[in-house]
């Protein structure tokens, strides 16, 4: 088996009297896709927002590739490689979609300092940023303001995002989410693939696409690691059908 | 050739009364002159010191004005003097008269008719020398108020029991109050003027403390002593000029005054009715233009000054008598009697310093 | 992408007209002899400048500064400073002498300003929305204050320039050499913004203004970023500062009270923010308004209120989007 | 009978771009309606021109035998259109049991009904909305529209970020609503889940109403058309 | 220095404090929690004092006139809100400071141009007048009493009226999201001009109560806007407790500030100097407060949630 790409040890996190990461421990191994399932408010956001550094754990270690990154900024730890998608899509209004991918080429590059050639004009940026766009189906609308964009197409921006920015492992709360029926399946075929170039930590309630793309689920529930397993093992047992699937569950 | 004065003065913003004053008491000399050559420009700075910059560059560049004049402020008129006095044409002050203007920095073309900013505290500090043994003082922390202790402690020979500079601007006077209060003082000398005077001398009288208090006259004016109504009776002041100083210019420019704009002239009206008279009186023997001319006419100071004597002193600042003053109720309005001459023939500390 | 629409074709437009609008004013005036005119169009291009400098941060960066009135007085006071020493041939420091050329003024005041809003930046970029406007605010008090109680150059009277400092051999004092510099001065500044703006950087920091989370998840720091813009503007503010000392030959703390910060602010706002030229036809408008106003009536500052009123309320986006409404995705 | 929304030939735009070319929606009393598209085709805008959040135009757009055209948003909320917006929106800064009284109005919907329906509310009462799960804050978000007591509720995407058993609650609580003449208009992307409580269905594609019909009648070829299953 | 000496001016620090917050408190409602940034605070707490002073001045009854401020201010800050502030919630929100800057030069200059450029005579009520002897033999005058009293009723009532009645929860809702609460049937334009003439209301109640221990001239609003927006910002954005306890904060430290340090740098430097040295460290004091205070707790000492 090969060595995780992230692991994370003894996580936990309160909010006053409330936990929400309670002693999690969880790894992330080379051309795999982990989902992370379990109730609302069970602490999935709060446990990927650990991860990639935009809350601070109470106690734990993350490392990611080797290295302790528990101390680093959300940004040093995108530069190491850990990409990320947020819940609520995140992106900047005034934007076109092309240019947001290009913001994110260039930050690949490590070149947001540069002070002078204007980026309108520069094929290096250009290029790649559209064909980040292409794979998730936007390149027709690569030139539509954020702001402009429906639900479901910010929802695709947020994947172009990570694949332009080239990301060695992604962390991705609810991808799914907004997505029709259509953009799930494609999005579903994309993972798949995707998941060779970069492992996935996946936060998810469209079980369709869990169970679809998942190689193992960890299921949390009340801040805790209830179980962990292939689809076929969490599908059938029966205190995560109980907290978490529901009866009618696929 | 007729004359073209340039007035920049404050008229907007808390500071505008006074200009309103300078400005009214210059037009009254204006007018009460009958010249038909003169043109006064007037405009208002917004007691803004880059404004008046250029607006006194307007003035001089674009409508070509041979003196100006008005400026209420000292931080304005420090802004605005000097590129007058360097773009050659002449500055009369109506008011501002720091020190650094009255010293090293005196120029032929810059000439003061009001006072040097030391002179009403002076006046205030040879006073306090008789009843007072141990004074409480105290000004806002900026140059003029710096100079306001400065010449009051010149003259003042007793001890001082507390100095304090408060913010420019403050309105809240607890806290001094109580220092005053506690300070053992048989006698407080207070410097505040505009709204910072009316603030505290309303928030004193209802202290309970029973120090007696003191003050130039800028802080006891006819301007702020409405404002600041009872609280002010008796407070014993210093200036060039009360309006029951006897003497028939004085009486002529009070009727005049109240006749025109229906209200009692405060001391800074005085001084800009005697802006213009120095100004209208030089042009009647030379032009601005021919500056040594006009320089010479001005230094005469060949006017009728409702503060009796007025001469020059040699860096063109004035030599003036200064009373003492008590602030009396005149069948309902608030206003300053003369109580005793103070100095006669009063110059400044600073014209030892001015070479020209 | 090159934009070649009709839009951003009218936005460049607008921006030249603007920018060619104070060189008009002066050569008319030298052309017609009225000097003081020449002055108000250095006046124009002074505060444009130092507007521009604060639309860096503000309109790119989205950093409501109320403290730039400080570097504008830093700017300010270095030229007053050299100045007074130049002129009693004192040395600044020991060691470090006083020249007065504005060349060196101007590398005094970008170094002072800009070791100053990097250190007001670091801790005020720990904040932001209105408590950055505040903590702006505050820092500004401070310097002002500081000016005002410290004796040593003039405190609240402010501090006269006799002379103005010399400038490669031009004659300084006249208006027309000054108007040079200072319309040469704001050209580079525009310039400067103008790369600035269309670079990575100011993608990223364009980023950073509308979502800094977004930025920080693609290994960009947001307050990195926007410091660096701090520093700039700051920077761009104080050569601005030192330009209208030696224009009005006179150095004051009201150069730093809140209420230059606020018009500052006003003058982006009221040209446009972000957009290249705003700040300049904020500026124009502003002093002309002013000027002409204040010849008219003495209630000058109510009507003044009115007009700057009916363009807020008429004119969205500034005067800039009424010469050229901003195209959907760019401006 | 003349049904409860009667929206006919409506057009929407965004400033100068038009989104909505011509949408046809009716939704009788207690029915139950689901409007389906793919992504970008226009629900969210013909829902939030409904609420009379958009600018539109249309032919007819009456709610409750009245003409809502140009009425501003509150009046038509007050007419009894409950809203639970795309995106949550709930109200940041307050607290979840504020969130739910805030804009309350009377009738069968009461604080202590809602907080048995998502329990998981009634344990975090107190807590501001904006420091909630994903899935917390859709539930506050329904909640706060159903103690508008609407006649009509709208449901964007609702159930979006929820756990599956919670969402099968909420199917559930919507087949029991119908009873209590509570019309609802939906839009979800699981199809799976929604056709099946929809008594009728609204296709819409590039911005115009393509199909209206039961559910059932609609086949794989049309959902595959227009819908991309 | 004397105990009692220490005692008063900590009583005086709480009483600047205290009315730092009356000076506010109309603040708090607009900017704190409608979220508007109104720069023409400072110009309703002068329409409230001139509108005392002139009234008080016709009648002889300052109580009149208090009565003719929170109506002054009330209408004007109705009128304003109608004519311009309506039309920029929904915008950016430097339109709103440039609007509102506007505003300041128009009602100063209107004012003037109404009562002229000298400074109004206002009085304190006879019944207010004088000094009271606290326990401790402390000499306190009884208005400024009065004005503790004012400004504790006031903070009460705000924080009740906020954070207690559907109003409160409204205009909350408002500022996170105008159209979703209008979505949710809240008239929320209505309620904003309720909130923006009650605000202007308090701003000018305050203007005439503290007006009369001070100076009645235009331009008197400007120190207290600016001093307004950094005890919101030093208590926290939104939060009526946070403003009281950030006013008393402000209140303590300027107070301390003048008191102490000139003593202090007249340890290090000769005592001419040393008053000057002080007063001007002081005058600094509360902004590097300010300053240290957000950089340590951006939000401020008592941010209401998120
Ligand atoms: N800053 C905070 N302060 C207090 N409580 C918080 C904070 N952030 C999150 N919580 C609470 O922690 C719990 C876990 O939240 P989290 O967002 O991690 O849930 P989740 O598992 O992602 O749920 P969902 O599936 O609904 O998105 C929730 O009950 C939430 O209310
Ligand atoms: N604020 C906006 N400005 C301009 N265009 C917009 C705006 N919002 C949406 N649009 C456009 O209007 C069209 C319809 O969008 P709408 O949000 O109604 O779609 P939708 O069917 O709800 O999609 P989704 O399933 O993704 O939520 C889209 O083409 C979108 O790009
Ligand atoms: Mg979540
Ligand atoms: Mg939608």
């Amino acid at each position: 088996m090969a060595e995780p790409i992230l692991r994370i040890a003894n996580l936990r996190k309160s909010f006053g009297a409330l936990k929400v990461t309670d002693d999690v421990s969880l790894d992330l191994r080379p051309g795999e896709i982990h989902a992370l399932i379990g109730p609302n408010g069970a602490g999935k956001s709060t446990l990927i927002h650990q991860i990639c550094g935009s809350v601070a754990p109470d106690t734990g270690r993350v490392f990611f590739d080797g290295g302790d990154i528990t101390g680093l900024s959300p940004a040093e730890r995108a530069r190491a490689g850990l990409g990320r998608t947020f819940q609520v899509s995140t992106v900047v209004p005034e934007f076109t979609a092309l240019a947001h991918a290009m913001l994110a080429v260039q930050a690949r590059q490590g070149t947001s300092f540069r002070f002078f050639r204007p980026v309108a004009l520069d094929r290096s940026l250009r290029e790649p940023a559209l064909a980040a766009l292409a794979r998730v189906g936007l390149e027709g609308r690569a030139g539509v303001p954020a702001a402009a964009l429906s639900h479901g197409e910010r929802r695709r921006l947020e994947v172009a995002l990570v694949l332009a920015l080239g990301s060695r492992a992604l962390l991705m709360d609810e991808p799914m989410a907004g997505m029709g029926s259509e953009g799930s399946r494609e999005l579903t075929a994309l993972l798949s693939e995707l998941r060779r170039e970069a492992p996935i930590l996946m936060v998810e309630h469209d079980m369709d696409a869990v169970f679809a793309l998942a190689d193992r689920i960890s299921v949390l529930v009340y801040g805790r690691i209830v179980a962990t397993g292939t689809p076929d093992e969490i599908r059938g047992d029966p205190i995560v059908r109980e907290a978490y699937l529901g009866e009618d569950a696929a | 050739e007729p004359l073209k004065i340039g007035m920049i003065t404050t008229l907007s913003g808390p500071g505008a009364g006074l200009g309103i004053d300078t400005r009214d008491g210059f037009m009254l000399a204006v007018k009460q002159s009958g010249a038909s050559d003169v043109e006064v420009l007037v405009e208002d700075d917004g007691q803004k010191p880059e404004l008046a910059v250029q607006i006194a560059d307007k003035m001089i560049q674009s409508e070509d004005v041979g003196v100006l004049t008005g400026i209420v402020f000292s931080n304005i008129l420090m802004a605005v003097a000097p590129s007058v006095t360097a773009q050659d044409k002449f500055y009369v002050s109506t008011n501002a008269a720091p020190a650094a203007l009255a010293g090293k920095g005196c120029n032929p073309l810059y000439f003061n008719a009001a006072y040097q900013n030391d002179n009403l505290h002076e006046a205030m500090g040879e006073y306090a020398n008789r009843d007072h043994k141990k004074m409480f003082i105290m000004a806002p922390n900026y140059p003029a108020g710096k100079d306001s202790l400065t010449g009051f402690k010149r003259y003042y020979k007793g001890e001082i029991a507390g100095e304090i500079y408060t913010q420019v601007g403050q309105t809240d006077y607890a806290a001094e109050i109580a220092q005053i209060r506690a300070s053992g003082a048989d006698g407080a000398f207070v410097f505040l003027p505009g709204g910072m005077g009316i603030a505290f001398m309303k928030q004193y009288a209802q202290s309970g403390s029973d120090v007696p208090l003191m003050g130039p006259g800028f802080s006891f004016s006819q301007d702020v002593l409405g404002a600041i109504g009872q609280a002010a009776l008796g407070v014993k002041n210093s200036g060039q000029w009360a309006k029951d100083l006897d003497n028939p210019a004085s009486k002529r420019f009070l009727e005049a005054f109240q006749a025109e704009y229906k209200r009692l002239p405060s001391i800074y009206a005085v001084q800009a009715f005697d802006a213009a008279q120095l100004i209208l009186s030089a042009h009647r023997t030379a032009e601005p233009s021919d500056t040594e001319a006009f320089r010479a006419a001005l230094l005469k100071a060949d006017i009728q000054s409702p503060r009796g004597k007025f001469a020059f002193n040699t860096n063109q600042h004035p030599i003036q008598d200064i009373y003492l003053t008590e602030v009396v109720d005149e069948n309902g309005t608030l206003t300053n009697h003369i109580v005793e001459k103070i100095f006669a023939d009063h110059g400044d500390a600073y014209a030892a310093e001015c070479q020209m | 992408m090159p934009d070649r629409s009709p839009a951003s074709a009218r936005a460049l437009l607008a921006s030249l007209a603007v920018i060619a609008l104070p060189l008009a004013l002066a050569l008319w005036a030298s052309l017609a002899g009225e000097t003081f005119y020449l002055t108000l169009a250095a006046r124009i291009a002074i505060l444009g400048l130092a507007a521009t400098g604060l639309n860096l941060a503000l309109g790119l960066g989205g950093l409501v500064s109320l403290g730039h009135a400080a570097f504008f007085g830093i700017g300010g006071y270095m030229a007053g400073i050299v100045a007074s020493h130049a002129m009693e041939g004192v040395p600044l420091l020991p060691g470090v002498p006083a020249l007065a050329e504005m060349g060196y003024v101007w590398l005094l005041s970008l170094s002072a300003a800009g070791l100053f809003a990097l250190f007001v930046g670091a801790i005020s970029l720990r904040t932001s929305g209105v408590a950055f406007i505040m903590i702006t605010l505050a820092f500004a008090q401070m310097v002002y204050y500081l000016a005002v109680a410290w004796p040593g150059y003039g405190g609240e009277d402010g501090l006269p320039i006799a002379v103005r400092n010399g400038f490669l051999g031009l004659r300084t004092m006249r208006p027309m050499p000054f108007f040079l510099i200072a319309f040469g001065a704001l050209v580079a500044g525009l310039a400067a913004f103008a790369l600035v703006k269309a670079s990575r950087f100011g993608a990223a920091l364009q980023a950073a203004r509308q979502s800094g989370v977004r930025l920080a998840s693609l290994g960009v720091e947001p307050r990195r970023v926007q410091l660096v813009a701090f520093v700039l503007s700051g920077m761009m503010t104080a050569l601005a500062g030192a330009l209208y000392a030696e224009l009005n030959r006179f150095v004051s703390p009201s150069m730093m009270s809140w209420h230059m910060s606020g018009e500052l602010i006003v003058l982006v706002v009221l040209g446009g923010v972000g957009r290249l030229a705003g700040p300049l036809a904020g500026a124009a408008l502003y002093v002309l308004l002013e000027h002409a106003l204040g010849g008219l009536t003495e209630r000058w500052q109510f009507f003044l209120g009115l007009a700057l009123l009916a363009v807020v309320l008429v004119g969205r986006g500034g005067l800039m989007s009424l010469l050229a409404p901003r195209g959907a995705s760019h401006g | 009978m003349t049904p409860l929304l009667d929206v006919r030939d409506l057009s929407a735009f965004y400033g100068a771009s038009q989104a909505l070319f011509g949408v046809d929606l009716a939704v009788g009393e207690g029915e139950v309606v689901a409007l389906a598209g793919r992504n970008g085709m226009g629900k969210t805008t013909t829902i939030r021109s409904v609420c009379g959040l958009a600018t539109a135009r249309a032919k007819t757009l009456r709610f409750a035998g009245r003409s809502i055209a140009g009425t501003p948003p509150h009046r038509i909320a007050r007419l009894g259109i409950g809203l639970v917006p795309e995106g949550r929106r709930c109200f940041r800064s307050l607290s979840v049991r504020e969130n739910l009284l805030v804009a309350a109005r009377k009738g069968p919907w009461t604080l202590a009904r809602v907080e048995a329906l998502f329990p998981r509310l009634a344990e975090r009462r107190d807590q501001p909305a904006g420091l909630l799960s994903g899935g917390e804050q859709q539930m506050v978000a329904i909640g706060r529209a159903l103690m508008t007591n609407p006649r009509l509720l709208v449901l964007d995407e609702a159930t979006e970020g929820l756990a599956p058993l919670i969402r099968q609650e909420i199917w559930a609580a919507i087949r029991s609503l119908r009873g209590e003449a509570l019309s609802i208009v939906v839009v979800d992307k699981t199809l799976s889940e929604l056709l099946p409580v929809a008594d009728r269905c609204v296709v819409l594609a590039n911005g115009r109403s393509v199909w209206t019909g039961a559910p059932a009648a609609l086949d794989r070829k049309m959902q595959d058309r227009w819908l991309g299953v | 220095m004397s105990a009692t000496l220490l005692a008063e001016q900590v009583l005086n620090g709480l009483q600047l404090g205290v009315m730092l917050f009356l000076m506010s408190a109309g603040l708090t409602l607009i900017f704190g929690v409608m979220g508007l940034i109104n720069l023409a605070h400072g110009s309703f707490y002068m329409v409230g004092a001139f509108a005392c002073a002139a009234v008080a001045a016709a009648t002889g009854s300052f109580w009149l006139g208090l009565a003719a401020s929170l109506a002054g201010a009330a209408a004007a800050g109705t009128l304003v809100e109608a004519a311009v502030i309506r039309r920029l919630y929904a915008r950016d929100h430097l339109d709103q400071v440039l609007a509102t800057f506007a505003l300041i030069l128009v009602f100063s200059e209107g004012t003037r141009w109404l009562f002229g450029s000298f400074p109004l005579y206002l009085d304190i009520p006879p019944v207010l007048q004088g000094a009271a002897t606290l326990p401790g033999g402390v000499q306190y005058p009884v208005y400024r009493l009065a004005v503790i009293g004012l400004g504790v009723a006031v903070a009460l009532g705000l924080y009740l009226l906020i954070s207690r009645t559907r109003l409160g929860m409204r205009i909350r809702a408002g500022e996170n999201d105008r159209e979703m609460i209008a979505a949710l049937g809240v008239d929320i334009g209505r309620l904003n001009t309720i909130v923006f003439a009650l605000g202007a209301a308090l701003a000018g109640l305050a203007g005439a109560t503290v007006g009369a221990l001070q100076s009645v001239q235009v331009g008197m609003g400007e120190p207290v806007l600016i001093l307004a927006f950094v005890v919101i910002v030093i208590g926290g954005i939104g939060s009526v407790r946070g403003a009281l306890l950030g006013a008393l904060l402000v209140g303590l430290v300027d107070t301390a500030g003048r008191f102490f340090l000139p003593r202090i740098a007249g340890l290090f430097v000769p005592p001419a100097e040393a008053g000057l040295v002080g007063s001007g460290l002081a005058s600094m004091l509360i902004y590097v407060v300010m300053a240290v205070i957000l950089a340590l707790r951006p939000r401020g000492l008592f941010a209401s949630h998120a």
